[in-house]
């Protein structure tokens, strides 16, 4: 089993604004990324899951794959749009197969 | 005519989606399908919009039905963002995202209410279709200035996405390009395509008001960020903004149904449009208040009393 | 009857999802979009169902199968439950919840015998739509009583949840408010929405009972749950609680389209609220003996058999 | 024919979706949705067609027509592919899966075809639906054989699974099996379900043709795969395939509108069926080549060029 | 880049057992949440993927950052309801960037 | 909290290979599995979006719980198709909660 150690970004944020966040990722130059949609969810200021037609509080998960150099580049870029823009940015270790293009 | 509006499926559909809501029935419609119908119900007043153009040609009144209407988007904001300010308490940031939401107009609102007009014998022309797509965006730029007055321009990313999302937003190409698609292809080519968009218009209408009738009350059961005094502006806000309206669309000559029509969008705030450009540009303006108001009390204000209102205060007036 | 029930359209798209669902093709609709088409059938069938009433009034009838039909769904769980934890060997939770899904009853089964009978001439009255929507829950209460029986009352959080999703689940709700807003409505205030809710009613069953097919295929395809002794109570439960559903509606003195579809009500199995309100209420009973049985057997065979059967039955009798 | 086109709204929608994508507007219409209108149209094309056939019998121009057919899909990705090779410069395997794609049918150039001619006149007669379905999958065989010639069959999983994909496809059951159902249901059991399959079929053509103009341009913008060699290939291809198409079709002596129908079908080129067996049989050729070609320019080129040309060459040799 | 220890919570759940989830969730004190869609899968129960009109066997996954301790408060409450309502919960580490608030 | 170590895999595949990378997870003899929709990525051949009518781009995301022996034998069966077919696979650490099942 031939792996490379990897971090797995993972940023819950607005859907309007994903796509400064791709953006942002490849700034980084992270080569890859993918977005997987979320339901409802609730926190601090309340709940959602049925204002989607209107679109501005539906969140998307944004998934990234990223060496840890790259991904430390990323935060330190993004970290500042963390609080106004309401994201969630974690970040944990994963074993990417074949991965050394990643 | 506030009773005939009682006995309109359309208006019944909203008032069941409002009371399931509030209920807290799982009675909800997927909201793939809720945007498909939002996506019929652009092409076809787009369409009908543009068919009827091509008959009747262009009038006077549709210039300055258009110029009016530009005006109204534009300088409705500004008052507005004073009540939110003082009356409201709101900080400079959501006072400015909320008036810009005040300042453009609901689609939805307005669909509701050429029907409603049509049951008591008022025509709104079809180039206000046109008129609604022109007033969608110039309050979001008067909206953003009051908000970001005094301050240095942030320079984050969102910057070039904005001016994109403000003038190619899905809403505004599909509208003014079916109006186009109706203006070319006239009466003649529309006749094989008008059994889909026009006779199973009023049927999809009812659906898709049972779906807004849920997220109206589902938005104001859910939300924690309404004052007493935000309230009393989402209803005051429609009266002031409505009123001036119909009496500009009076004194600019305009005919009865236009000018009820113009009264009822300036009246109306939106709730799709502007929401995803504030959430790109003010991300610190909090959703919560803009969508309480605009989508939880004045789009319920105007679907039940503000439409026969203003149609009434036309009908004065003109 | 059942010769013309197999040159329906309706009923070859049905046979066209089964057949496509067991060869594994991968044809599918959508989730979003069968869940919109069920939505506007419920929504049609109360509508129309709230105007006739609006046009003939309440009569007698709508009164006897009212009562006759809530009676049924309190009581045909019993039998049942003695018959699948004898003869199907089923144990007590899992005998409660399948029997609760058999005293409830099945939209589509109604809606798809609607159209057959009118088929052949046994018009059956509007008020039923009502009647489907008050049978849809009692039960579940008969069902959880007979699945708990004997034991303490668990203390885990759902139980408020499932009042709520009894008496509040959105197809209850959607039914019965459409039944009031037809009722409200009238004929009159019908006639605009009817091009969509009259007209297209049978083009998007056709479409709908497509995917049904193909659901009832792959759920008795991928089943693991499902012995002998169950198919074949899949298959007698309907023969029985058919039999009694007619055989009171005629003893009540119903009229014959009146009984006929009294009884494919009682024969029918709900694979929709039953399921949901069980995954809550009784989350340790195997929703693959109850899915199989419900969808995977009984719904194709009142569908195929069951209708016309039934509606001789009550021919016979009446 | 070319300006007739240009006012029918079906294309008028599919350039607005078109300009839409380059501007990179937000317009979108839900994938569901998307797939449910897909599925709408099928069953529709499927229907109409059985219910000709049922009409007016099996005429030895079905017999001619399907055999052409299938010949023309099984043979035209030979030359396809050493275009592909030659001057194209593609490596075997993605030669092999671009002319599978170039050697099937595209169901929404066919459908949007049969509405062009309609409006001159050219009545293409209903069996055609079954040609297209007979169409999609030979060439699917020829693709991949032309890719894995000389190469060791490699012994990965897929293998079985695209049997079935290549069969059991969605679209051919669906397609297949409407055709079937209005066979069997002719034209007076197909009446109830006309106002959804026929009265509603243009309108729904015109909002899918929407996507299918949002889809093609961004899959255009969105390459990076894509050659000047390519591309021109992507023009050529549907040039040299048509004008076979309807060459052949005259020789054997159908009729004009059906030569010309044939003619659009060997043209278009598929991007729904065979991508997916692509994607599944030869993971290693680049998708982004053959989406490009198919759908990014081959199929706006038949839209708006191929089916007025294709109509006048087979008017011209009929 | 400034982060703090926190731990992932993910539960796979029916759809209708997903409010009783997050009420418990809301019980140990863990103030925010998301929930995924899920499209099919397969266990010893057989496979499902097209129950979805019925919905009674589709899952979501419910997916949520908390501290150590509050997470380890949350499965102790809902540890009693796994078995009986298969449930499948799992806890992983993750760096939450600028997190001290979750 | 009584919980075991497992491995959460995560495979992110074209639509069309779901099928065969789910009977490869049999094949392993790993019992579960969850399959998550993916709205959109981007990588080194461009970004999709909205080629979904198509379905030949598209990506879903495997997600399956499994013991460490199993996930190893499921990787060594499925690490040849990797390249070929443009699989990303990662593994990671878990806690699963009453696990002794997976
Ligand atoms: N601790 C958390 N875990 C998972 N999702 C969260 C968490 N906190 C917030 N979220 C998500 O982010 C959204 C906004 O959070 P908030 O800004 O706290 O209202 C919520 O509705 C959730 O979808
Ligand atoms: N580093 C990554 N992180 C997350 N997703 C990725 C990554 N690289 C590729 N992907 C996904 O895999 C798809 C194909 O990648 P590629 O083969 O590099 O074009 C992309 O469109 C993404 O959805
Ligand atoms: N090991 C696993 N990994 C991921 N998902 C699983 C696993 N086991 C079960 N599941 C999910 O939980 C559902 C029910 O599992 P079961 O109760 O084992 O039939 C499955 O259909 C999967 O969606
Ligand atoms: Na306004
Ligand atoms: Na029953
Ligand atoms: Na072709």
């Amino acid at each position: 089993m031939q792996t490379v150690q990897r971090k797995r970004i993972e940023i819950m944020a607005d859907a309007p604004l994903v796509p400064a966040i791709v953006a942002a990722l490849r700034r980084a130059e992270i080569g890859g990324h993918s977005v997987l949609p979320v339901l409802s969810g609730g926190g601090r200021s309340g709940s959602w899951s049925e204002e989607r037609l209107t679109g501005a509080e539906t969140k998307q998960l944004v998934w990234a794959i990223a060496s840890e150099e790259h991904s430390a580049q990323f935060v330190d870029a993004v970290a500042p749009l963390l609080s106004s823009h309401r994201l969630l940015l974690t970040i944990s270790d994963v074993a990417v197969v074949r991965g050394e293009r990643f | 005519m506030i009773i005939d509006t009682l006995t309109s499926p359309i208006i019944l559909f909203f008032v069941l989606g409002m009371l399931a809501g509030f209920a807290r029935s799982d009675l909800s419609i997927p909201e793939a399908v809720a945007k498909g119908l939002a996506i019929y119900l652009m092409a076809a007043i787009g369409l009908k919009g543009g068919v009827s153009v091509a008959e009747n040609g262009f009038t006077p009144d549709l210039g300055t039905a258009a110029a009016v209407g530009i005006a109204l988007s534009f300088l409705l904001p500004l008052p507005a963002f004073y009540l939110l300010r003082g009356f409201g308490r709101l900080d400079q940031v959501n006072a400015g995202a909320v008036a810009a939401h005040y300042g453009s107009v609901s689609l939805v609102t307005y669909i509701t209410a050429i029907e409603l007009l049509k049951g008591s014998g008022l025509v709104a022309p079809g180039f206000m279709a046109a008129v609604l797509a022109l007033m969608e965006t110039p309050a979001i730029i008067t909206g953003l200035a009051l908000a970001r007055r005094g301050r240095a321009q942030q320079a984050t990313e969102p910057g070039s996405g904005l001016l994109h999302e403000v003038f190619l937003n899905g809403s505004v190409v599909l509208l003014i390009g079916s109006f186009l698609i109706g203006l070319v292809a006239g009466k003649e080519n529309f006749a094989p395509i008008s059994p889909v968009f026009e006779a199973g218009y009023r049927g999809v209408l009812c659906l898709f008001l049972l779906d807004m009738g849920l997220l109206a009350s589902r938005r104001l059961a859910g939300t924690r960020a309404l004052t007493l005094r935000l309230g009393s502006l989402a209803v005051l806000l429609p009266l002031v903004n409505g009123s001036i309206g119909v009496a500009l669309g009076t004194a600019f000559g305009l005919e009865v149904a236009t000018a009820a029509t113009l009264g009822i969008l300036a009246a109306s705030a939106s709730y799709i449009a502007v929401p995803a450009a504030m959430r790109l540009a003010l991300p610190e303006a909090d959703p919560g208040i803009y969508l309480s108001m605009s989508l939880g009390i004045t789009f319920p204000f105007n679907v039940i009393i503000g439409i026969p209102l203003f149609a009434s205060l036309a009908t004065l007036l003109g």
